[in-house]
């Protein structure tokens, strides 16, 4: 049953894949063989050390081919995408007028220390991303853009001041997790303030998933490649879902 | 981004390149192979194999005795045709089972035979001539890109598989898909039957197999709206029957040289030589282009040296083509980025044979084959010399593009390879667009001195080769450094002399049929 | 390979960014800042933090009356020295435990506190003329390599990890180290203290941390025969500081910009126009050759777009350094590869921006930063993108060469990242090393087409601005598409007329040393 | 105890991993998803699936970064490698003259199908290989080079015939395989002729370790980047051992 697949070399489920790491050991035949049987521990059959060399005192880089055992069943991945709505900038504005009659008020921030405004300016300044328009542009969005390194206290702040209708916080620094760090902040502070349910709250960034997303208990997230009438359906559908619910 | 070269010199070698190719061709003339008699019969309409896997055209000719088959496979099956009046498919079968033997027609008259064939070779070439009408129809209807025509290979051993990724290919980028044999293959005197799925580093060259991968690219080239060719190897101890078959089933272009099988796999010399004759005709009448096998100098020994004997191989190659009848536009040359990736300034070495040849043959489809011999199993700085020599490629406008792959040292492509390298060379190229026509070599500057040395170094080595005669040059090491005697290498027993009499009705009707064309 | 463009323009260019420039240079000899008078300190040999890790300079600063700050923290210090006879460290430490404080000493007088102040001074320019010949000492023994120098990064967040990092680039071909930041370091106005192993995309820079670097740095350049190089940044509300620091512990070079800040961080342009000259004038007596911006303009907007701002800028950082007493050698003007890779003849105007530079600014080492914004998570398709701008800054001579990371979208390098860029890196120059000087631009083709016109938007850009003036024309968004009020922005507090008697010795020892050297 | 080494990303003991593979599912947001999933199952922990993309109808390409929890031991690897002892063409000779007392016969072939001689030309070739000369230039070895597509009955049959001391067997291609079954057939038939003992048997070839070579039987295998001298010092010091424990 389902629909198992596995890595495609030149074969069906040959399950061939590439792989390269560096090991903190100088470079020999015995290295070689280390890498070897290191890919073999990792599960992998047929495993192949095609490239083996120093790359520095101590180091050593390898490139390897290998097999995996493993398949995964695709009928089983549901993943709700965020962006499964179509819809054009008046349809959405249109949905908006219909269903919420008046106009929905956004924040966005790069918050932490993150100052990769760039994606966020993407999806809220008029001039869009790759020819789609921005928040800004649309008739039923009020948008606020707080630009970058915003306190996560700052950002709450602003969205009670302002009687925010949907959050949108940016993280493109991910190392040592600072992403989900600041992300769990700020879904947390929300809740400690009560604001939580009002709000729709929205993440993205080049390495968050909509999975990842809902599970630090957002509503959404969005990741790279986002165009900006993704996220603006996806705002004024879940808002018009909330009043029609609340009624 | 023109090289000052001399163009007396071009002259000279072309000339050179006639002298040299004259007392073969009359060798040639007067000599048949086992592969030739084999092909006429198949062009004839005969196939199929024996419950054993033997091909029903090898059995016919090893059937023949040597005074018949010294008159051609066409006169012996034709009075078996004449008196039988099956039709060629039948009588090979019965031939094949052993029913008929066609020393039983041995007394059936000349005349009826050859009129019987003289039919049945009509029909052959009217349905070649179908094909390639098929094919300008596409091209017109579908074209394709521009050139530099990205080519990559499938080469799973499993005709299926390789449908399936010939397919992905096409979707990817690829204007050209070749399927490439098996291992051992070139050194087999008969074409494998039906379709295969267990080769060693590439797929059995069968007809069956042809038309599976020709119907995939074809519904490919309708969905994607540009015209996806085919191509495969008219090469080893089969190259006419390949070009038959090829012809049949409508490939593009076949990989066909007039020394490579000598050089690279010990096949007699004379063998070659007639083999190629006539799998050229057929090429010419079927439209489809040659590819011939220069890089092969470049993988065997060092890239910098060998670069004039690649210049003077394809004079020869060129000449060989033309009196098989091909116009230069059907006359793929071959070259290689094969130069050491470690060589100070190798790129500009690389840009001036590149050019060379392109202002060289300035009407000939340039066939240009990425860097293997120095790839390794660091596959990103593999990736990397595949994008200058891609850059390389662009700039001098080649016309036929083997597109690198990440893991040339590695293993086969897999369909992610190709996915990689056919994104490399569409990346490079759209960026570096019309960089080739935005510059121009500084005048006595080394890329156009390295190119003046190569042509004068290919003068020297082709009036070398005049003056002993191409096969005694060949048995002297002057090619490859590799020593071949006349009548030394595998399929020489498959060698005749033509006896008085002697009728290849296929090649009398394409030598009429390109005399009235005037070429 | 020389484009031929409007010297005149040039000119014009030049003189527009003295135009430019004077206003500035008028507010900036009235102002200081919290940061250079922090700087000040640090020079004098005050360094430390409180227990509750407050930098001693810091809290000195902090605590001087707005009167006092306004003559120049010097003074005020200088008082303490005098009366208490402590060395500036120690005194520096009991004002930090609350033990003694200044205001205790206002009533000291002038000249014997300018006296003591003298003597360290002089020790503290003696220390750096020491680092600074210590540099030249080895850089005549160990040579580097001729450029493009090629230039990494690394970021693990750990002084530790980095250090191993930076040690096995350099083993690997690095020739220059930086040590990139931590995320949010340029707004904080303090430098932190100590060893650091907690950082977010980039390690704290702190002056323990420059000399864990600097130490494994000198010994991997003895082992190696070349001196390996280590940068940091000269940026944010600490710029002199840094700078401070940098000369102190013999880094090379830094990332110092004269509007950067500004547009890019939202610092108060007064603040970073009175900081960024102060650091410059430092940098220039410490032999510290400066890396300005131009490429973040690049990165946040349309890169063909932005190529006249980057010129316009480059005209600017190089009067503001002119202005701080810095010969050509030292400023590393900026400029970045980040045109689309799917623009077709994209590499054209990338090879024509890139020789602009060149030949407009022949005396500066130019700092050519790889292309960021459109890497993706294909890592193959980066490393091709990194080849091209590897060849275009060979070809066209830049100085420093940032070397593009294949994972440059995913995470901050490592360190088997860095080995296959400088890989990438030394092939692609090693092959095509002389390509550039082989070749010439077409006449009126579209490479100088491009260069002349983005010549001419640069020299339009500069007009607007000059004739707005700088800092209206930051906030009329000239620059970036940002606009940033004059008295906006972070750090606009710490920014502070000088009174008269104002009192930086420093700058005076450095400018009367420039005068002497005729700068 | 021992040493246990882990991949080295920017921190010691990160297990960083690069990886690449190709599915044969359409591309989507639940295709990135499953490739997650997939390399989850194959035992690595934070995936990242950093590129996923369509390359055909029906099969997609992903790049993935991950930390593998395996670590392996480098002290318990004692690679027995064949070039171990790193000798001059005059030292080899002397040792052969010496202890041996006579030329060795040596035979080379590309065996089976393969016809890519230039590998086991440059062990054998005058010329040799990055500046080592190659066995042909020995004084102490006489060297037949029987070239390509040499068939395993052909080789052994000359080995009998010429009394040959070393053969040396190259195999380069190995798709599906093809290089261990010929290198087994020439050690089967040797064995069945009862010459194994008598001869040195090497194989090489792009792929070959030295550990492979020794499970098929072989008395050593040499890979990538062989130099000739390195094959000329085994076959002098091997031989001069088995003439030693004969005596
Ligand atoms: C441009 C850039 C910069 C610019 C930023 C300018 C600016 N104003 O934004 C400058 C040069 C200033 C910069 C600086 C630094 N950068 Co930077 N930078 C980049 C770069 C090259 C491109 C990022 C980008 O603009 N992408 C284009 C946008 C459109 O894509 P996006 O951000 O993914 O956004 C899209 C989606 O993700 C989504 N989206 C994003 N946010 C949101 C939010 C919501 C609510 C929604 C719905 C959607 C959404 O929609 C967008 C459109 O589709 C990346 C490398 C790369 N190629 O990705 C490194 C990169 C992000 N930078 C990095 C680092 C480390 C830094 C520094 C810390 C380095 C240093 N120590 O100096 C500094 C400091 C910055 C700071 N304090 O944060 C690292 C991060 C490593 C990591 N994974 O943690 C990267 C990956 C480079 C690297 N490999 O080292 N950087
Ligand atoms: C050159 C070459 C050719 C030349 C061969 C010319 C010749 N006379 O050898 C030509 C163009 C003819 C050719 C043809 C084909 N090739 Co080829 N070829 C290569 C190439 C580019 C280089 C091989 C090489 O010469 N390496 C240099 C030598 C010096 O290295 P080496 O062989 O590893 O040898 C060293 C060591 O391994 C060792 N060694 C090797 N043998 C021995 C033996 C002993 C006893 C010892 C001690 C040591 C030793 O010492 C040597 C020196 O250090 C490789 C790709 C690559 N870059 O590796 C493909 C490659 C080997 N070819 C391949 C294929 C598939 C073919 C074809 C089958 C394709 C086709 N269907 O047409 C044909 C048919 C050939 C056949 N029948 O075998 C594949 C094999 C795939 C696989 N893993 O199975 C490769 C990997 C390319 C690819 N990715 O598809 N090829
Ligand atoms: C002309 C020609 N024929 C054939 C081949 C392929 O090898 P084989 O002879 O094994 O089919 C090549 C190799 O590149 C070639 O150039
Ligand atoms: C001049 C300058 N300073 C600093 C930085 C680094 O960013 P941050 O301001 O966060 O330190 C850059 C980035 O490239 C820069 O060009």
């Amino acid at each position: 049953m389902g629909n198992l697949v596995k890595p495609y070399g030149d074969t069906v489920n040959d399950g061939k894949v590439q792989m390269s790491f560096t090991l903190p050991i100088p470079w020999s035949e015995a290295a070689d063989e280390a890498a070897r049987r290191l890919v073999g521990k990792m599960g992998f059959t047929g495993v192949q050390i095609v490239e083996g060399r120093p790359i520095a005192d101590g180091f050593s880089f390898f490139v390897a081919y290998a097999a995996t055992p493993q398949a995964i069943d695709t009928s089983t991945i549901s993943v709700t995408s965020a962006k499964t709505h179509a819809m054009s900038m008046d349809e959405i504005d249109d949905l908006i007028r219909e269903r919420v009659g008046r106009k929905l008020r956004i924040a966005g921030a790069c918050i932490g220390t993150d100052a990769h405004t760039v994606g966020i300016d993407a999806i809220l300044n008029m001039k869009g991303y790759k020819g789609d328009y921005g928040l800004e542009r649309y008739r039923m969005f009020e948008t606020f853009n707080l630009g970058s390194q915003v306190s996560v206290e700052e950002f709450v702040r602003f969205a009670k001041e302002k009687k925010i209708d949907a959050l949108l916080a940016s993280q493109v620094v991910t190392q040592k997790g600072s992403d989900v760090k600041n992300f769990t902040a700020l879904a947390e502070l929300l809740e400690a303030e009560g604001l939580r349910d009002e709000i729709v709250l929205c993440c993205g960034g080049p390495r968050v998933t909509n999975l990842m997303a809902t599970e630090l208990g957002y509503d959404a997230g969005f990741g790279r490649g986002t165009l900006p009438s993704e996220v603006a359906a996806f705002i004024a559908t879940r808002m018009a879902q909330k009043i029609a619910s609340a009624r | 981004m023109e090289l000052r070269i001399d163009r007396g010199a071009v002259e000279r070698c072309r000339e050179l390149a006639r002298a040299i190719a004259a007392p073969v061709s009359e060798f040639i003339a007067a000599h048949s192979t086992v592969s030739v008699e084999r092909s006429v019969l198949r062009l004839l309409g005969v196939d199929g194999v024996s419950t054993d896997d033997v091909p029903v055209p090898n059995l016919i000719v090893e059937a023949l005795s040597p005074e018949e088959r010294a008159r051609g496979a066409a006169l012996a099956f034709g009075r078996g045709l004449a008196e039988t009046g099956l039709e060629p498919q039948a009588l090979g079968e019965a031939l094949a089972s052993g029913e008929l033997s066609l020393s039983a027609f041995a007394r059936v008259p000349e005349e009826p035979a050859r009129r019987v064939v003289a039919a049945f070779v009509e029909r052959s070439l009217a349905r070649i001539r179908a094909r390639r009408e098929e094919r300008a129809e596409k091209l017109t209807r579908l074209p394709q890109l521009p050139p530099p025509l990205l080519y990559v290979i499938v080469a799973s051993g499993n005709i299926y598989e390789d449908r399936t990724a010939a397919v992905a290919a096409a979707e990817a980028g690829a204007q050209i898909v070749a399927v490439i044999r098996s291992t051992g293959q070139s050194l087999l005197d008969f074409v494998p039957f039906g379709p295969t799925t267990e080769g060693f580093g590439g797929t059995y060259a069968t007809q069956a197999n042809f038309k599976i991968v020709r119907e995939a690219l074809d519904a490919a080239s309708e969905r994607l709206g540009r015209y996806v060719m085919l191509t495969n190897y008219a090469s080893g101890l089969c190259m006419p029957e390949i070009a038959t078959m090829a012809a049949i089933e409508r490939l593009d272009m076949l990989l066909n040289d007039s020394m490579y099988g000598i050089l690279f796999r010990d096949i007699n010399m004379k063998r070659t030589f007639v083999d190629q004759h006539f799998s050229r005709m057929l090429n010419a009448y079927s439209g489809i282009v040659i590819n011939t096998g220069e890089d092969n100098y470049l993988t065997t020994a060092d890239a910098v040296e060998q670069a004039p004997a690649v210049l003077a191989s394809q004079f020869i190659n060129e000449e060989f083509a033309h009196r098989a009848g091909m116009p230069d536009r059907q006359i793929g040359l071959g070259d290689a980025y094969e130069i050491d990736p470690d060589l100070e300034d190798g790129f500009l070495f690389q840009v001036a044979q590149a050019q060379l040849a392109r202002q060289i043959f300035p009407g000939a489809p340039l066939k240009y084959m990425p860097p293997t011999k120095h790839m390794t199993g660091d596959i990103f700085k593999g990736h990397l010399i595949d994008a200058l020599f891609n850059l390389t490629s662009v700039m001098t406008h080649q016309t036929i593009h083997l597109c690198g792959m990440l893991t040339e040292a590695i293993h086969t492509p897999f369909l992610g390879d190709r996915a990689l390298s056919l994104e490399n060379a569409r990346y490079v190229m759209n960026t570096a667009r019309h960089f080739g026509d935005e510059i121009a070599f500084k005048p006595e500057g080394k890329i156009e001195q390295r190119a003046r040395g190569v042509l004068t170094d290919a003068e020297r080595l082709l009036g070398r080769v005049a003056e002993r005669g191409l096969m005694q040059a060949i048995e002297a090491a002057v090619f490859a450094d590799v020593s071949r005697p006349p009548d030394g290498g595998r399929g020489f027993d498959g060698v005749f002399p033509r006896a008085a009499g002697y009728w290849n009705p296929f090649e009398e009707a394409l030598r009429m049929e390109r005399g009235s064309r005037g070429g």
